[in-house]
């Protein structure tokens, strides 16, 4: 049986990838936010999954404006690094696990989630930048596979915060029934408060991101009641990104340990966490 | 008819704005590839034609109306593929929405982000 | 508040589609099929809809291998006439009800189904056989807006038949719940037993045909029980189609009345059915 | 470690023959446009060169093996694009898959079909 050993929130900000591309994660702009990450890198250094599933939204790159799922997953065994727009990030390619991605999407199905299957994938900064804080000098290659898990946060309506969270559930639930006895850690990446456009554009909302960070341990049930239009209003339009948390959330047990977080205001127009829970032994 | 929130100062881009800012988004979309980059910048009307833009959608890329491009449907995800081939950050595009300059928007980020209600 | 007034169950042979547009459904191959479909004709033409949601699935044409949706619904006011490799089919454009459909995906969301938006989409034999088994001779427009319902059934995982029922009652709730007072027609499209490869192409399976023609109507929850496999088995590979009846059934009311049917062996390698039923008046 | 039903006699496409399948029924998908058609009818190893298809794959295409195309991860969907350039009917392929000439298959099929278990 396959097992989460840890759950790590992140914010995926493009630029954060482009400090690490360019080597600027000294500068005094950075370092607060890069010396905040440096427990969290340690720790995982010393925990080292198998296979890691990355929560996150394509930016009008790989999913199309004319076909937009609610919740995709990879199932490729290889995901070419997306231009986006200034050419590709140069990092490694990013290699799938099409046999977990398999099972994972005929378990969900089966548990009565409409996936839809991305047999082919180009993966952007939703996906590489958390790679990145993850894994800061991959070298050729990253560490272990990777499953994309794509949520649509752009286009209203979004799945709601209530079943991001079943989502994880049950992605808990189709890990633990993966006969292979590997490691799995999963990424929820997005958020925490922002937005880019509108007269309230460079929107930071501290109160309700420390509120966040503190529910998404000790009462993620509390963040599930949140409706799409209250997570827009407090964390702006694209802090809703925030409820890719909860499918992170929801996978791991109910009692889970953190083992250190950071925040920071700001990286480009957002505000930056991380926080790094291990899971407990027993799911339940 | 559509349940879509209403947040004041602030776009929530829905199937209806997908449906009529398809174009333009559309047009962003191909950003994506470097040929595509190269062929708008050396002929931007040739390249607009190439699309179902709106007149008003048109004259919105071609003059770098960025508030004018969003009130038409524009998605920011794909017209800040536009600002990026102009080099424009999103600290620019954010004092352009809020009518500051692009260093008072930095300053104000730096100074712990704008709050609101 | 919309309501639904009733349901079409039909095949959507493609070669049915063919046979009308060659004018050869006189002909003695094609004149059983048809004569059959003429009460059917009859009583629609008196109890027209303003829109109907046509329940169906993508055959290779406009939903691409590499982003295969479980559920999704065309939201555009346009839904152009595919070409499947010998050019589009002589009918009309497929004009859509972008309100009604929008409403539907949103509340379909609200009630945690994870529809895929197909903001653009075009339609194959899927979608327009049925049309003109509704409507034969359109001229040059098909008499109500079309909202396409697409559901996969070409690659495993399928949704299962438990899920695609559900997914019809929440339509039926969603359309009770769109505030104009439009008249809604709902078609399930596909089956019955066809295999077209492997050494069981040209499997037909009367018994199980029956059985489901007669329980669609009585007993539909019986029909949510079988699984997958069993569908495969029984009805072939393509005979799967027979979920997305389902959608059309749970939409209307727990008790429907069968206006007429038809069953018909072979309409090319398929056994083709239409069954009609009024809905009841009143939800339950 | 897929669950994917295994039903004697029968293909059952899952999302291992999709990823398997993929460059070959990729290539039979660009039969939805005309101008493809011609260029496939116009230089048939050319066209395939263009898609990343296996040796096996290629070959099957090119000599017309039907069952070959299955086995590799063809879909029926996608494979019959290519019979329909070829005009060949699904009745044509009923009877390749069964051992029966199209006339057998299409007499089975008009005496009610063929039934199993
Ligand atoms: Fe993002
Ligand atoms: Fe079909």
């Amino acid at each position: 049986m396959a097992e989460i050993i840890w759950g790590l929130a992140t914010s995926h900000v493009p630029s954060i990838g482009a400090a690490m591309d360019n080597a600027k994660t000294h500068d005094d702009y950075w370092s607060p936010l890069f010396d905040g990450y440096q427990p969290a890198r340690d720790w995982m250094a010393h925990h080292t999954p198998d296979v890691v599933l990355i929560v996150y939204n394509d930016h009008a790159n790989a999913i199309d404006l004319d076909l937009m799922p609610t919740f995709a997953i990879g199932t490729a065994s290889h995901f070419p690094v997306a231009d986006e727009g200034w050419g590709p990030r140069p990092v490694p390619p990013v290699l799938g696990h099409p046999d977990l991605a398999t099972h994972l999407v005929e378990s969900l199905i089966d548990e009565e989630f409409d996936i839809t299957v991305a047999n082919q994938l180009q993966v952007d900064h939703g996906l590489t930048v958390p790679l990145s804080v993850y894994t800061p000098e991959p070298g050729d290659a990253w560490p272990c596979p990777v499953i994309p898990v794509l949520v649509n946060v752009l286009q209203y309506p979004q799945p709601t915060a209530k079943r991001c969270y079943a989502l994880g559930q049950a992605i808990g639930r189709a890990i633990q029934s993966y006969p292979d006895n590997i490691k799995v850690a999963i990424f929820g990446t997005g958020g925490m408060s922002h937005q880019l456009s509108g007269e309230r554009a460079g929107l930071i909302n501290e109160t309700f991101d420390r509120m966040f960070l503190e529910k998404i341990q000790t009462d993620p049930q509390a963040l599930t009641q949140i409706s799409r239009e209250e997570y827009i209003r407090e964390a702006g339009s694209e802090g809703i990104e925030l409820i890719m948390w909860l499918v992170m959330r929801g996978a791991m047990n109910s009692s889970i340990t953190r083992i250190t977080e950071t925040y920071h205001v700001p990286a480009s127009n957002t505000a930056a966490a991380l926080a790094l829970f291990e899971n407990s032994e027993s799911p339940s | 008819m559509s349940s879509k929130p209403v947040v004041e100062g602030t776009y929530v881009f829905g199937i209806e704005d997908n449906r009529r800012g398809y174009a333009l988004n559309k047009l962003c979309s191909t950003f994506t590839s470097a040929e595509n980059r190269q062929l708008f910048q050396d002929d931007e009307a040739g390249y607009c034609d190439k699309f179902d833009l709106t007149p008003e959608q048109r004259t919105a890329i071609l003059e770098r109306d960025w508030v004018k491009m969003l009130d038409l449907g524009g998605s920011i995800f794909y017209i800040f593929k536009l600002a990026q081939l102009d080099k424009k950050s999103v600290q620019y595009l954010g004092g352009i929405f809020t009518g500051m300059s692009t260093e008072e928007f930095i300053a104000e980020l730096k100074a712990g982000g704008r709050h609101f209600g």
